[in-house]
C-alpha cells in the first residue's frame, strides 16, 4: 500500500518534469526568434515523431542502437571489471597497464576511424567497440576505488573463516565494493549510448546517430530532435534500470540526510 | 586436530610482534612464551594497548609474527586453520547481511546446505537471546546485540578452538553471566579449548582454567596463573578468600 | 599581418567554409592576401566548422554568407531554410567514383555488384553516386553501399571497399600520390549538376544586397586571381594551412591543379538553370526531397553578372 | 632514502612500458601490411614531432586545448560538486532534476552544435561547455555516491557538536567522500580531454583536435599521431595529477590486499 | 546552563520511542519519566537492547522521541546544544584524523586557536593514558585506545552535561577504575552533571549518586536507585553489605 502510493508519487514526479519542460520549451520556442530549423516547436516534433512511428523507421534504428549500446556496455563492463580486479590487487599490473589505460581512454576516436573501418569493417561491430571503450573506464575506475573500500577487518573475517579467493569475492568483496561499483555503472550506461553515437558519427548507415546525421543533412531538425529524445529515452531506461538496480541491491545501506 | 597426541595443542615461543611504518615503529609483543592443552579454558589479561589482540591475530593465523613461533597441534601457524572460531574485538558484521545470514555465513563458505544451516543458526539466535530479530539488519542493533551476532558466527562452525577477543565488551552484567555459562557449558559439553581476552579480571578468574597476564608496552607475559578453584563455580565463590586473592595478584600483575 | 592594416569600418564576414583548411579554398586565401576583399570592405574570417551548421547559420541570419555543397541549397529551401545561392564556386559537380584499375571500372554500369565505400548516406558524394547510378539504372540492391566515415582513401588502399566515392579533386590525388593507378569517372561527365557556390539569405538580399555584391565581387576576383597566378595563389596558403610545409608538396599542388579546373570561370559565378533542374530531379528521385520547390526562388546569377 | 628508490622503480616502471610500447609498435608497423598513411612507423612520426617541436605550432594548439580543458574541467567539477551536494540532501532535486543531467548527458554535441554556435560563438567556449559537459556527470554521480558513504554516526558526532552545515561538510563530508570523489575526478580529468576534442572536431581553427582534423585532411598520418600522442599525454599529465593528489590526501586509507 | 534556578537540570517526560520500518514497528522505550538535579552523578543499567543507547540518543537531541519530552534547563530539548559532551558507544573517530585532531574537533568548530586547543588536547591525552600517541591514526590504535581518544575528546570543550554511552566498554579493569577516578574527580571539581550507560553494575554503584535500571523491551524504568554510600569511595567499598545490597537490588531490577 505504501509502496504503491510512493510509486505514484514517483511518477507524478516524472510527469511534472517532463511538463514542466515542455512548457519551457514551447515559451522559449514561441518568444524567442528562433527559426524552426534551428530548433523546432514541439508540435513539429511530436509530428514528425508520428511518422517515423508508423512507417516503422524509428523502431529499427533505435534497436540497432539498443543492440550496439547493450552489447557495447556488456563488453565494457566485463572488461572492466577484470580488470579492476586485477588492479586492485597488484600493483605490478596497475603500473604497467594504466598509462596504457588512460591513454586509450584519451585517443579521439576519429583519429584511428581509418584503422576502425578497416580492422572492424563499417558496421556494428566499431560502434560496439567505442562504447565498449566508453564504458570501461569508469566501470574500471569506480571498481578499484570500491574494491579499496571494503573494510580490512571483513577481510581478516574471511581469511579467518578459510574462504576461497572465489568465494572472497563473492560474498565480501562484490557486496562491499557495490554501492561505488553502481555509481560507475550508472556513468558507464550513459556513456554507452553516448560511445555508440559517436562511433555511429563516424560512418554508419543505421542507428540513431545516423539519423542524426540524416535528420541534420536535410535540415530536418524536428527529426534530429525525434532522434535526439530517443538517445535520451534510450539513457535514460538503462539509468533508469541501474537506479532500480541499486534500490534492491543497496537496500541495506542507511541512506543519511532522510 | 582431534588426534590424542601428547604435545600441547598449541605452542608459542619466543615471539615478537612489531609494528613499523613511515613514522617509526612499535614494539607490541615482546619474547612470549607458552603452550595451551587440550580442552583447557584460557584467559588473557592486560591493559589497554598491551597487545592482546595483536597476540590473538596471530594465534589465528592472520598476522605473521616478526619473531618467533606459534604451532597449533605440532604444526606452525601460517594461516587461519579449520577448528578454529575467532570473536573480534568489533563485530565485524557484514553490513548487507542480516542476523541470521551473518550467522551462516561460515557455514556457506563450507557449502553446508542452506536449510541445514539456517536451522543450526537459529538454534544459535536462541542461545544469544537474539530470537525474533533474525532478519534485522546489523545497523538497527544495539552494541550489545551485535556481538551476540559475533559470537554466535564463531559458534557456528562447531570449532575445538575459540579465539574470542573481548567477546562480552559490550554486554551487560545479566547477559554477560549469562553467555559465560553458556560458554563453559559449550566448553565442557564439546570438549573446546577456548583463548578468551576479557578485560574484567573476577570474569577471566571465574571462568578460566588458566589466566595469563600481559604487561603493558611492549607487551610481555608478566604471570601465568593456574585457577585451582573447583568447578562448576558459583556467583557466591567470586567473595571466597581464594577468589579474592587471585584478582589481586592478577591486578598486581599487570599494574 | 593582413588584420593589423586593415582599416576599422570593414565589415566583418564570418565564412563557414563547410570543410578544414584546405588548398582547394587556395582562391579565398589570395584574395585576403592580394587585398580583394579589402578593397570591398569586406574582412574574412575563415569558419571551419560543419558545412550543414552554416547553412543553418546563414539560414538564420546569424551569418550572411557560407560556401556550400551544390545540393545542399535545394534540400535546405524544402525545409523551408530561407538561403540563397549566389554564386559558382565550381563549374562541374566535384564528385567521382574512383576503384583501383584491377576493378575495370570504365562506366557507371561496371559499379554493379560492387562494394562502394562513402562517407555516409548523406551529402554531396551520396548525391553524386545516386546521380550516376540512377544515370547508369542501377538501384541501392544492385550494389553493396558501405558508411565508411571520411576514410575513403584508407578503406580502398586496404580493400575494404572495391569502389569509393569522393572529391576529384582530393582522393583520387592522394591514392595516385600513393601509387595506385586507378579508374575515376566523374559525375559531371554524366551529368550537370548544382556545384558548390557561395550562399546567403532572402534577408540579406533585401536588405543588404550591396553586401552581396561586394563579396561576390571580391570572390570572382579571387576565382580569377588564382586561376591565372596559381604558384602565387598555392604560395598564401601556406600562411592559412597548418603543417602544409611538411605535406607532401606535389601532392597539394596536384589538388590544386585539379581545384583550379573545377572553378567556374565561363562565365565567372554564373550556375546553369538546367544544373539546378537536374539536381532538384536527382534529390527527388533519392527521397531527399519531398516535393519540388520553386527553383528560381533558390538562386540567382544575378549578383555573378 | 627509500622513496627516492621507490621513484626511480616508478620511473622505471613507465620507461619499460613505453619502450615495449614502442616496440610492439615498430614489429607491427613492419609485419603487418599497412602502409603509412594509414599507419605511419615510430621514426615517422618522431621526424614529425621535431618539425611541429621546431615550428612552435605543436606547442600553440596543446595550449589551447590545455586551456579548454582546464576551465571545462574546472566549471564541470564546480558545477558538479554544488550538484552533487544538492542531490545527495534532497530527494524532491534529485527527482525533478537527474532526467534532466541524464539527458543532458546522452545529448550528442553535432546535434546541438548550431545552437552551441549561435550562444556561445565559434570560439573557445563551446570546446569549453563540452569539456565540462562531459566531466561532469562522472563527478557528480561519484560525489554523490561518496556522500552517500559518510557514515551516519559521523553526522551525529557532528550534530552533536553543533557544527554548522558548512563545518559539517569541510570537515566530514569532504574528507570522508574523497576516496569515491577522487575516483570520479580521475574519471573526469581523462573525459575533460575527450571533450574539448569533441568541441573541436565540431568546429575550430585551433586546438589538437583541429590538428588531428588537419592531419587527416593532408593525408599526413604521422601530424595525426603526433597531434593524438600529445592528447594522449595531456589526459596522463592530468591524470597523474589526480593520482598525486589521491596519494596525499587518501594517505590515511589503510590499503587491503598489500 | 550555569542559571541557579530552582527547577531540575534536565527532566523527562513521559518518553516513549518506536522504530519504525517496513518490515514492522519496535517499542524501543516506553513511558520514561525522571529528572536530573544539577551537578548529579547518574547512572543507568539495563540488559543489552533495553534502549539505553537510545535514551542516550534523545537526551542529546540526537533523536526525536516519539513520543513524550525531554527538557533541558527548562528548555525542551529538540536539537544538540552547546554545554553537552558525549561519548558514544562506538569510538567514532574519523578515520583520517589523528588522535591529536580527533580531539581538537569540538574546539576547532568553536574556531578555538589551533595552539591553545592542542594545548588542551595534550592536557586530555595525557590524562586518558596515550601520551606519544598524538599523531597516530585511529587504524593503528587498540580498541581501547579509540575508546580514550573519545572519551578525551568528550572532555574537551568542558562540558556542564556529560552524557556517556559506555565509555568504558573497551577498557581493562585497572585502565577504567583509573578512568572513573579520573572522571570523578572532573566531575567533583568542575561541578558537572553526568549521565552514564554503564553494563557494569558494580561501577555503577561505585560511581553514582542515583543508578537508573531499564528493563528490557520495551524499555520501562524499572528502578530508580538513590547510592547512600559516603564520598570519596575506596575499592574496600565494593565488599561492604550496602554496597553488596545496592548491587543485588539493580541485578534483581532488570532481570
Ligand atoms: N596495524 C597496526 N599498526 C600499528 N600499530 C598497531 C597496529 N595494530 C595495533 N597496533 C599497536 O599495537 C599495540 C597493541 O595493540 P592491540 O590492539 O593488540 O592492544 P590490545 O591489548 O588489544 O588493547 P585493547 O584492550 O585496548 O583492545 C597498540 O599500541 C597499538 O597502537
Ligand atoms: N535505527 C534503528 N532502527 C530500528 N531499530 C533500532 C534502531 N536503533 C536501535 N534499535 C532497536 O532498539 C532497541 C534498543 O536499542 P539500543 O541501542 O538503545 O539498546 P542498548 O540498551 O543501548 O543496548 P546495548 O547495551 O546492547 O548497547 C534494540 O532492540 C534495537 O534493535
Ligand atoms: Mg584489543
Ligand atoms: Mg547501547
Amino acid at each position: 500500500m505504501k509502496s504503491w502510493v510512493e510509486s505514484v508519487r514517483r511518477i507524478g514526479f516524472l510527469l511534472l518534469s517532463v511538463v514542466v519542460g515542455l512548457i519551457l520549451w514551447q515559451l522559449f520556442t514561441t518568444f524567442s526568434e528562433i527559426p524552426s530549423f534551428i530548433f523546432p516547436k514541439p508540435i513539429e516534433v511530436w509530428t514528425k515523431l508520428i511518422t517515423v512511428i508508423e512507417n516503422g523507421s524509428l523502431f529499427y534504428h533505435t534497436l540497432v542502437t539498443l543492440q550496439e549500446v547493450i552489447v557495447g556496455l556488456a563488453l565494457g563492463l566485463t572488461a572492466a571489471i577484470i580488470t579492476g580486479f586485477l588492479l586492485a590487487k597488484s600493483r605490478l599490473v596497475e603500473r604497467v597497464l594504466s598509462p596504457y589505460i588512460v591513454a586509450s581512454q584519451s585517443i579521439p576516436i576519429v583519429a584511428i576511424a581509418p584503422l576502425l573501418v578497416i580492422w572492424l569493417g563499417p558496421g556494428i561491430l566499431s560502434k560496439i567497440l567505442t562504447s565498449a571503450l566508453i564504458v570501461f573506464f569508469p566501470v574500471l575506475v569506480n571498481t578499484i576505488v570500491g574494491l579499496r573500500s571494503v573494510p580490512c577487518e571483513l577481510y581478516d573475517l574471511m581469511r579467518s573463516l578459510q574462504a576461497s579467493t572465489w568465494q572472497r569475492i563473492i560474498k565480501l568483496e562484490i557486496p562491499a565494493a557495490m554501492p561505488v561499483f553502481l555509481g560507475g555503472l550508472r556513468i558507464g550506461a550513459t556513456l554507452a549510448v553516448i560511445g555508440a553515437v559517436v562511433g555511429e558519427f563516424v560512418g554508419a548507415d543505421k542507428g540513431l546517430g545516423f539519423l542524426v546525421n540524416v535528420g541534420r543533412g536535410l535540415y530536418d531538425t524536428a527529426l534530429v530532435f525525434v532522434a535526439v529524445f530517443t538517445l535520451v529515452l534510450l539513457a535514460l531506461g538503462l539509468y533508469g534500470s541501474v537506479v532500480y538496480l541499486e534500490k534492491h541491491l543497496l537496500s541495506w545501506q542507511k541512506r543519511n540526510g532522510d | 586436530m582431534n588426534s590424542a597426541n601428547n604435545h600441547p595443542l598449541l605452542e608459542v615461543k619466543d615471539l615478537g610482534v612489531t609494528f613499523t611504518d613511515e613514522k617509526g615503529s612499535l614494539q607490541a609483543l615482546i619474547q612470549i612464551d607458552f603452550s595451551i592443552a587440550r580442552e583447557q579454558f584460557v584467559c588473557v589479561v592486560g591493559p589497554s594497548g598491551s597487545g592482546k589482540s595483536t597476540l590473538i591475530r596471530v594465534l589465528a593465523g592472520l598476522l605473521k609474527p616478526t619473531s618467533g613461533e606459534v604451532s597449533l597441534d605440532g604444526i606452525p601457524v601460517t594461516e587461519p586453520r579449520p577448528g578454529v572460531g575467532i570473536v573480534f574485538q568489533k563485530a565485524n558484521l557484514m553490513p548487507w547481511r542480516s542476523v541470521l545470514r551473518n550467522i551462516t555465513l561460515p557455514l556457506e563458505i563450507n557449502h553446508i546446505d542452506p536449510e541445514e544451516a539456517a536451522s543450526r543458526a537459529r538454534d544459535l539466535i536462541d542461545l544469544v537471546g537474539l530470537s525474533g530479530f533474525e532478519d534485522w539488519l546489523p545497523h538497527d542493533l544495539s552494541g550489545g546485540m551485535q556481538q551476540r551476532v559475533a559470537i554466535a558466527r564463531s559458534l557456528i562452525r562447531d570449532p575445538d578452538l575459540l579465539l574470542l577477543d573481548e567477546p562480552f565488551g559490550a554486554l551487560d552484567a545479566l547477559t554477560r553471566e549469562k553467555m559465560g555459562t553458556e560458554l563453559l557449558r559449550v566448553w565442557r559439553a564439546r570438549k573446546k579449548t577456548v583463548i578468551m581476552i576479557t578485560h574484567d579480571i573476577s570474569e577471566a578468574v571465574f571462568l578460566a582454567d588458566r589466566v595469563l597476564a600481559i604487561s603493558p608496552q611492549p607487551g610481555n607475559l608478566r604471570l601465568d596463573l593456574t585457577i585451582p578453584l573447583k568447578r562448576p563455580r558459583a556467583e557466591e565463590d567470586r567473595f571466597s578468600p581464594e577468589f579474592v586473592d587471585l584478582t589481586h595478584q592478577l591486578r598486581q600483575a599487570i599494574k | 599581418k593582413s588584420v593589423e592594416e586593415t582599416p576599422p569600418e570593414l565589415t566583418h564576414i564570418r565564412l563557414p567554409m563547410g570543410y578544414i583548411p584546405n588548398v582547394q579554398y587556395a582562391p579565398f586565401y589570395a584574395g585576403v592576401e592580394e587585398g580583394f576583399f579589402a578593397e570591398e570592405g569586406l574582412e574574412i574570417e575563415f569558419d571551419y566548422s560543419y558545412e550543414t551548421d552554416g547553412v543553418a547559420l546563414v539560414g538564420a541570419n546569424e551569418l550572411q554568407f557560407s560556401l556550400v555543397s551544390g545540393e545542399q541549397v535545394p534540400i535546405a529551401r524544402a525545409e523551408g531554410v530561407p538561403i540563397v545561392y549566389v554564386l559558382a564556386w565550381y563549374g562541374q559537380y566535384p564528385i567521382a567514383v574512383i576503384a583501383k584499375s584491377e576493378q575495370n571500372l570504365k562506366v557507371p554500369q561496371d559499379m554493379a555488384g560492387k562494394r562502394i565505400g562513402l562517407p555516409g548516406l548523406f551529402g554531396a558524394n551520396y548525391v553524386g553516386l545516386r546521380a550516376l547510378m540512377g544515370y547508369a539504372g542501377l538501384e541501392e540492391k544492385d550494389l553493396i553501399l558501405e558508411s565508411v566515415g571520411f576514410n575513403q582513401v584508407e578503406v580502398l588502399a586496404a580493400d575494404t571497399s572495391e569502389v569509393i566515392v569522393g572529391y576529384i579533386a582530393n582522393e583520387p590525388v592522394q591514392l595516385a600520390a600513393q601509387g595506385y593507378d586507378l579508374d575515376v569517372l566523374l559525375v559531371s561527365d554524366y551529368l550537370d549538376l548544382v556545384s558548390n557556390g557561395l550562399i546567403t539569405n532572402e534577408i540579406t538580399i533585401a536588405e543588404n544586397p550591396d553586401l552581396i555584391r561586394r563579396m561576390v565581387s571580391a570572390t570572382l576576383k579571387s576565382i580569377q586571381f588564382a586561376v591565372e597566378n596559381p604558384d602565387a595563389a598555392f604560395q598564401h596558403c601556406f600562411k592559412y594551412i597548418e603543417g602544409l610545409e611538411d605535406a607532401d608538396q606535389e601532392v597539394q599542388r596536384q589538388v590544386l591543379e585539379s581545384s583550379l579546373a573545377l572553378y567556374q570561370i565561363d562565365p565567372y559565378g554564373y550556375s546553369s538553370p538546367q544544373a539546378w533542374e537536374n539536381m532538384q530531379k536527382v534529390l527527388l528521385d533519392m527521397g531527399l526531397m519531398k516535393e519540388e520547390i520553386n527553383l528560381t526562388e533558390a538562386y540567382t546569377n544575378e549578383f555573378s553578372q
